[in-house]
């Protein structure tokens, strides 16, 4: 089994990822969709700014605007920000624990293609009469008032791909539990490792409630339910619990890991292990647990009434502090370090007041009284994208730049990479502080424009002059990103020089079997502990024999087609159509028929022999 | 890290520039709180803006120490600290006692806010008004007086007013963000709230306040403005008085305008009631009042209240709110008729 | 009964003593079948005698059906043996979240 | 130990549902599942408390109106039962006993028939009576919560026979023992959601 280090033509390195279960190619798959998806996001967002830059603009019209802003939330959130933080999880957690594969690697590229068919769809909403416009929140009475088909799009899309990521989570979950290196316990594993667990538990428990609300709101659009409907019974107010018992554990989702990544980042360029690792670990435990028990601060002003509203404004409060053990131990791994500034620190440097700046306007919003005054206003949009931009597309970025020479085996050029950071860092301060005041001066979120004479012109510019700044730092790295693989400087296995943890230990990118023999952990940091003992590699922990792999499948990609087949049989079945009933059933046919294969055709994988692993000359591969 | 630093006093001095600068316009922000509610909300945000100005500030100086001091000059490996336990503890405790200066003020402003027991009392002599918002307008009841408008909220100054929220169609949110709020209508139950208006800081915004719709409703969410107007309880009373004498729709004044009401009479009043009694379920109230037509301070809430945009209203309302309810319900105008029509409305004023 | 911890050398031996757990195992999934059973019956009781307050009954119901389930959990689902500790962890913050989402909808969403 | 090795009835181990890599994972993995199970059916029956008895208008049927107990209960003795039955079967496995495990299962799979027939009788009576998916917000809500349980049974069911008919031929082996052993967690965990459908549901429907 040598034959995957030859070259292959374009038609079979297709089709080897269209099949492949190898974790670090659905990295890959997940980096490219999610990257793809953050582009069309961002494009959105420029519409979004070109729209607001001056008063009664009619660059779009108001319920293209609607469709924008709804695709823009919910393409960023789903299908931009989690995707591509489950490409970091994937191209590096098993390396980190020491692990050859993720436990389920079929379930794991399935996910992917879930994931990838429910973004496809939802986005082909554009070309077949119109985007979901009711908000990435959906809320019920809108959403069942709107026309057309948009909505559905949003329903079947964010199931498919919903299914997609919780079976990822539970992937993730038996990896970190089952597949650990010997020595690696639960307190030596790397903080980016911990937060990748943290999250998973999340994705466990917060996106049932969302395919409940899901399914909800199809069973009313599509089969004449009356969940929402009052006039029957129905009550939306259920929509806005299920959503945001999903959605408040999903912005912590997408947080958790962005400080798994810098975890990662201080240590190395501060040449110092990380300060207070159990007291981190346990504040992302503890983030974890909190954040399902405080869901209904985004609902203070649906009229719960002030108990809930007090009990909710004080466990929200109460995530601050968590929070904050993590800001100071950060600060203290740098403190005293030997900090390099390289474009990854950058981010992780600039991370620290912009996610700081975000989190004190949560605790604001927090404050049940005043978030009445708060809420849906630009105060609310500045206080998220400090937090998400501020926090998790730093993160992504930071993280890109990081992981970029493990993934592919070359380096992003530093000097574009700092211009991106720059470029990027002042428009996304220019564009989203000015926001905070916009939402206290009276303008609503999610005006498709405003009347002059508010006072709100001059505020609004500015923060469409940022969203270009912006721009231009994504096309910089763009063109590091182009030019960099065009030249395709190989490096080794370390190229930063100060890698602490496992995935460092091994040749950029690794095999694809990871270890050659297992490592023996001795402790935190285990590779920095070899490199301080003056060991070139990690110390094996068993002898060199077969290593059992997995066989790629082309069932994953067909199992998600067939649902994003049927998805279109269920949608236009309202409207009469003939062929949408046979739609519905060959999709479910194709999604079944592939799992009853899967289930009756036995699949052992295969294993790669002892023999083979030693021919590969040895670059390397040694632990 | 000159650059860094050079940046950051930009920033920091155009950040205090805008601060002293904007607190943005008085009838509309919630910087110029013009009401007990709005009060006590600004001292909420002025608390904990303070609380957190002083986190970021403890935070920003460990931050610039870094900064200067522990840039790689060489090659050494730093020692490997574990952690502190001392330091942990601060930061932890610390954190918690602000958050809990912060804490007590919330709730108790969240109860003070959502106290509403004076309306429910018998014999109560609290103003209360039934709020229903529509697609995209609001509709507003007078239940004790019995009277209706719609679009301008007419409210005394100096007492608490009462609200009964509801929906009648899809979700929106009612606020004013000068006087407080903000509370959602939502379609399957009646939210209640109260607002005061402080009559002085009223007349110094004009005795006009500005209301939104803050809960995305449609296309035309971002126009559903509304006008509140402040008035003391004299003018108000004369004005409830003045409202309740109106039992048949008023006369046209000129011939003109006779020919509009005709009109009206014959292809809008199935939607648009010219008297403010309060005789139609507020589920067949399909559009505003326009009794006090002639008084508003906008048409449709966004448009300026002259004649021609009047008359363009009319003509056609899609262009200027999107997806409203208006359209295409009724036949098309000549121009004469347009000013016939104008005309009539222009002269619907109670007072 | 964790992997493979039963290995005393003598393959005969050990798949005696195998069986004989087993097989006691097996009796108790018997009582505790037999328990379900009857708890499941009292709960039908309950409602059936009309005469008792529904505060009564139905704080009462939901008990038995409480105990029902941990039978089903710790005796038809193993979670009694060695090796389970992360399912019931994960069961039962499940368990937290579902509990938590009823008492708010069953609270918070009254009208 | 291999998946694809023989074994006799010395040499299959205690646990075979855990004695791989592979079936581990499958096993912690599947119970995980179940966890996202709790919250989903939580959610469902939350959704069902809250719009319990809310209807349009007095002519529609409230949940004491409908419900009977005979008929619940008889549903509910065969699903306890087929949990007994699949406890058996796994007893058997244990004990590398395939024809008696074989035997058992399809005694399960035919109580779990038995119940779901009730089932679909059950759901087109209330649909004579008018009580319909979409005839007010409490239908709708009491078909999502009790129809995905019996959508549960469905699968189940074919799940079970797909794993017999699979296995019929070749006996036990590290390979599938534990795809029967998940089985049978995944047969108890519904059984474990009936046990609150029919008190929450049923019985509490018709206390009142
Ligand atoms: C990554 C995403 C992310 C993160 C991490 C957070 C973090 C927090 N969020 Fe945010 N939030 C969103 C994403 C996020 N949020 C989104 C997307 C929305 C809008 C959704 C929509 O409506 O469309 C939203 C909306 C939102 C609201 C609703 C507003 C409204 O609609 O009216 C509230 C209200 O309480 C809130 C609070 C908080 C709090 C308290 C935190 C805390 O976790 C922050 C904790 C951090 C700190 C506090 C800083 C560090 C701490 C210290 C240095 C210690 C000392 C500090 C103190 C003593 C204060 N958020
Ligand atoms: C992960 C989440 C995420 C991210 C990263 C962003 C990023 C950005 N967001 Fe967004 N945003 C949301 C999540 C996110 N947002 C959500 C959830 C909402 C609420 C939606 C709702 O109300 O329902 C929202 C709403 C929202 C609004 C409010 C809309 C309204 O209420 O009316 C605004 C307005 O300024 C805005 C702006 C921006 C900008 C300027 C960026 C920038 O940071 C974007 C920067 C990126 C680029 C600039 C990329 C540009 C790309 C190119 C130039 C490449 C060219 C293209 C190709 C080659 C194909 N966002
Ligand atoms: C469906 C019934 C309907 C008919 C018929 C109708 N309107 Fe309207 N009208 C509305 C609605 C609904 C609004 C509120 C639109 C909005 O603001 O979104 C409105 C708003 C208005 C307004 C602005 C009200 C305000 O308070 O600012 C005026 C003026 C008006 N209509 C005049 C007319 C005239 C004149 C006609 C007949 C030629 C007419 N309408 C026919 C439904 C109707
Ligand atoms: Cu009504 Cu927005
Ligand atoms: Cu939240």
């Amino acid at each position: 089994m040598s034959t995957y280090a030859q070259k292959k033509g374009f038609g079979a390195t297709l089709w080897d990822f269209l099949t492949t279960v190898d974790h670090k190619k659905i990295a890959i798959l997940y980096l490219i969709a999610g990257g793809f998806f953050f582009l069309v996001g961002g494009l959105e967002a420029v519409f979004i700014r070109i729209q607001l830059a001056v008063p009664n603009n009619d660059f779009v019209s108001a319920g293209l605007f609607n469709e924008i802003i709804t695709m823009h939330g919910t393409t960023m959130i789903f299908l931009a920000a989690m995707p591509l933080v489950f490409a970091f999880m994937n191209a590096v957690m098993p390396l980190q624990i020491g692990a050859r594969d993720v436990a389920f690697p079929f379930v794991n590229a399935l996910g992917f293609w879930l994931f990838f068919f429910g973004g496809i769809f939802l986005n082909l909403s554009w070309f077949l009469g119109g985007a979901p416009d009711a908000g990435w929140t959906s809320y019920a009475s809108l959403a069942l008032h709107s026309k057309g088909h948009g909505v559905d799009f949003y329903v079947l899309g964010l199931q498919i791909s919903g299914i997609g990521t919780l079976i990822g989570g539970i992937n993730f979950l038996v990896t970190i539990i089952n597949m650990r290196a010997p020595g690696m316990t639960y307190m030596r594993m790397p903080l980016f490792t911990w937060t990748t667990f943290v999250t998973s538990a999340l994705i466990l428990f917060a996106f049932p409630p969302l395919t409940v609300g899901l399914v909800l709101m199809m069973f009313d659009r599509l089969f004449g339910a009356n969940f929402f409907d009052a006039t029957m019974g129905g009550n939306t107010i259920i929509w806005e619990h299920l959503f945001w018992i999903f959605g408040h554990p999903e912005v912590y989702i997408l947080i958790l890991p962005a400080f798994g990544i810098f975890s990662e980042i201080f240590p190395i360029f501060s040449r110092k292990r990380l300060f207070g690792y159990s007291s981190m670990v346990f504040a992302t435990v503890l983030i974890g647990f909190l954040g399902f028990m405080v869901w209904a601060h985004h609902m203070f002003t649906t009229g719960l009434g002030p108990v809930a509203n007090a009990i909710f404004a004080v466990a929200t409060m109460a995530i601050g502090v968590p929070t904050g053990i993590k800001i100071f131990n950060w600060l203290l791994t740098m403190w005293g370090g030997s900090v390099k500034f390289t474009t990854p620190m950058h981010w992780a440097m600039a991370f620290i007041p912009s996610f700081l700046a975000g989190g004190v306007t949560g605790v604001m919003l927090a404050s049940a009284a005043a978030d009445y005054q708060y809420h849906d206003t630009y105060f609310v949009v500045a206080h998220f994208h400090y937090v998400i931009v501020g926090g998790v597309v730093f993160a992504v970025f930071a993280g890109t730049h990081l992981y970029w020479p493990k993934m592919f085996g070359t380096m992003l050029n530093e000097v574009l990479g700092k211009i991106t950071f720059w470029l990027f860092f002042i428009g996304f301060h220019l564009t989203f502080f000015i926001q905070h005041f916009l939402g206290l001066w009276g303008m609503p979120r999610r005006v498709f424009t405003y009347l002059p004479g508010q006072g709100f012109d001059t505020a609004n510019m500015v923060s469409s002059i940022g969203a270009a700044f912006m721009g231009l730092g994504v096309i910089v790295m763009l063109y590091n990103i182009i030019i960099t693989s065009v030249k395709n400087v190989k490096v080794g296995n370390d190229p930063w020089g100060d890698g602490r943890t496992l995935e460092w230990a091994i040749p950029s990118p690794p095999p694809f079997y990871n270890f050659k023999q297992l490592p023996l952990v001795r402790g935190l940091d285990a590779y920095w502990l070899e490199k301080m003992d003056g060991k070139k590699g990690m110390t094996p922990a068993e002898p060199l024999g077969d290593i059992h792999m997995p066989n790629s499948s082309f069932l994953p990609f067909m199992m998600a087609l067939g649902l994003f087949i049927a998805a279109f049989g269920a949608m236009y079945h309202v409207n009469d159509k003939a062929w949408a009933l046979p739609v519905l059933i060959i999709g479910l046919l194709v999604t079944f028929g592939s799992m009853f294969l899967r289930s009756v055709r036995d699949d052992h994988g295969f294993h790669i022999h002892k023999e083979d692993l030693i021919d590969e000359d040895d670059k390397g591969v040694k632990a | 890290m000159k650059r860094l630093a050079k940046w950051r006093l930009i920033s920091l001095f155009s950040i205090l520039a805008l601060v002293l600068s904007g607190c943005g316009e008085p009838y509309l922000s919630t910087l110029k709180p013009a009401g007990e509610v709005a009060d006590t909300q600004y001292d909420l945000m002025k608390l904990s803006t303070l609380i957190m100005v002083g986190v970021i500030v403890i935070v920003a100086i460990i931050f610039v120490l870094i900064l200067v001091r522990f840039k790689r000059r060489d090659d050494r490996i730093p020692k490997q600290v574990e952690g502190s336990h001392k330091l942990e503890i601060i930061w932890t405790a610390v954190p918690i006692l602000l958050l809990l200066i912060l804490a007590v003020p919330t709730v108790a402003a969240t109860f003070k806010l959502a106290d509403v027991s004076p309306m429910d009392k018998k014999n109560s002599k609290a103003l209360v008004i039934n709020v229903r918002s529509h697609l995209y307008w609001w509709d507003f009841e007078y239940p004790g007086q019995k009277i209706v408008t719609s679009q301008d909220l007419v409210v005394p100054t100096n007492e608490k007013v009462y609200f009964n929220l509801k929906s009648t169609d899809v979700k929106h949110s009612f606020w004013i963000p000068a006087v407080g709020g903000k509370l959602d209508t939502n379609t399957e139950n009646v939210n209640k709230f109260w607002l005061e208006f402080d009559d002085k800081r009223s007349n110094e915004a004009g005795n006009v306040f500005y209301g939104k719709c803050a809960e995305l409703c449609g296309p035309s969410h971002a126009l559903m403005d509304f006008k509140v107007k402040a008035i003391s309880r004299d003018k108000f009373d004369a004005w409830v008085t003045a409202m309740q004498n109106v039992k048949e729709p008023q006369k046209a004044q000129s011939a003109v305008a006779a020919q509009g009401q005709e009109l009206f009479n014959q292809s809008c009043i199935g939607c648009h009631a010219v008297t403010p009694s309060n005789k139609m379920p507020e589920t067949a109230r399909l559009a505003p009042n326009l009794s006090d037509f002639g008084n508003r301070t906008r048409v449709a809430g966004v448009l300026d209240h002259n004649k021609d945009e009047l008359k363009n209203w009319i003509r056609n309302p899609e262009t200027y709110k999107p997806g409203n309810m208006m359209t295409g319900k009724y036949p098309e105008m000549s121009e004469e008729q347009l000013d016939a029509l104008a005309d009539y409305l222009m002269g619907l004023k109670v007072q | 009964m964790a992997n493979q911890q039963l290995n005393s050398g003598n393959p005969r031996v050990d798949i005696e003593y195998r069986r004989k757990k087993n097989a006691e195992e097996m009796r108790y999934q018997l009582v505790s079948f037999a328990l379900m059973i009857f708890l499941t019956l009292i709960a039908f009781a309950a409602v059936a005698i009309k005469g008792f307050t529904a505060w009564f009954t139905i704080p009462f119901i939901i008990l038995l059906a409480v105990v029902q389930v941990i039978f089903q959990l710790y005796y038809f689902m193993h979670m009694s043996h060695k090796g389970h500790e992360a399912p019931s962890l994960f069961l039962y913050s499940g368990v937290l979240v579902g509990a938590i989402t009823i008492l708010a909808f069953t609270t918070i969403i009254w009208w | 130990m291999h998946a694809d090795e023989k074994f006799t009835y010395e040499t299959w181990p205690a646990a075979p549902e855990k004695a791989t890599l592979e079936s581990k994972n499958k096993f912690l993995g599947f119970w995980f599942f179940l966890g996202g199970e709790t919250v989903l059916f939580a959610s469902l029956f939350a959704t069902y408390l809250a719009l319990k008895d809310k209807v349009p208008s007095t002519t529609h049927h409230l949940a004491k109106d409908l419900f009977e107990l005979p008929l619940t209960f008889v549903a509910t003795m065969l699903l306890l039962t087929s949990s007994l039955t699949s406890v058996y079967a796994m007893y058997h496995m244990k004990n590398f006993a395939f024809k008696k495990m074989m035997v058992w299962l399809g005694l399960t799979a035919l109580l779990g028939a038995g119940f779901l027939g009730l089932e679909v009788y059950e759901f087109s009576h209330y649909v004579h009576e008018g009580h319909t998916f979409t005839s007010s917000a409490f239908g709708s809500a009491f078909y999502a919560l009790v129809g995905f349980h019996g959508g549960h049974v469905a699968f189940g069911l074919l799940w079970c026979l797909t794993l017999m008919f699979r296995n019929s031929k070749r006996g036990l082996d590290l390979y599938n023992a534990p795809k029967f052993y998940v089985f049978s967690l995944y047969w108890h965990f519904i059984d474990v959601v009936w046990v609150f459908i029919f008190t929450v549901v049923y019985l509490m429907g018709m206390v009142g």
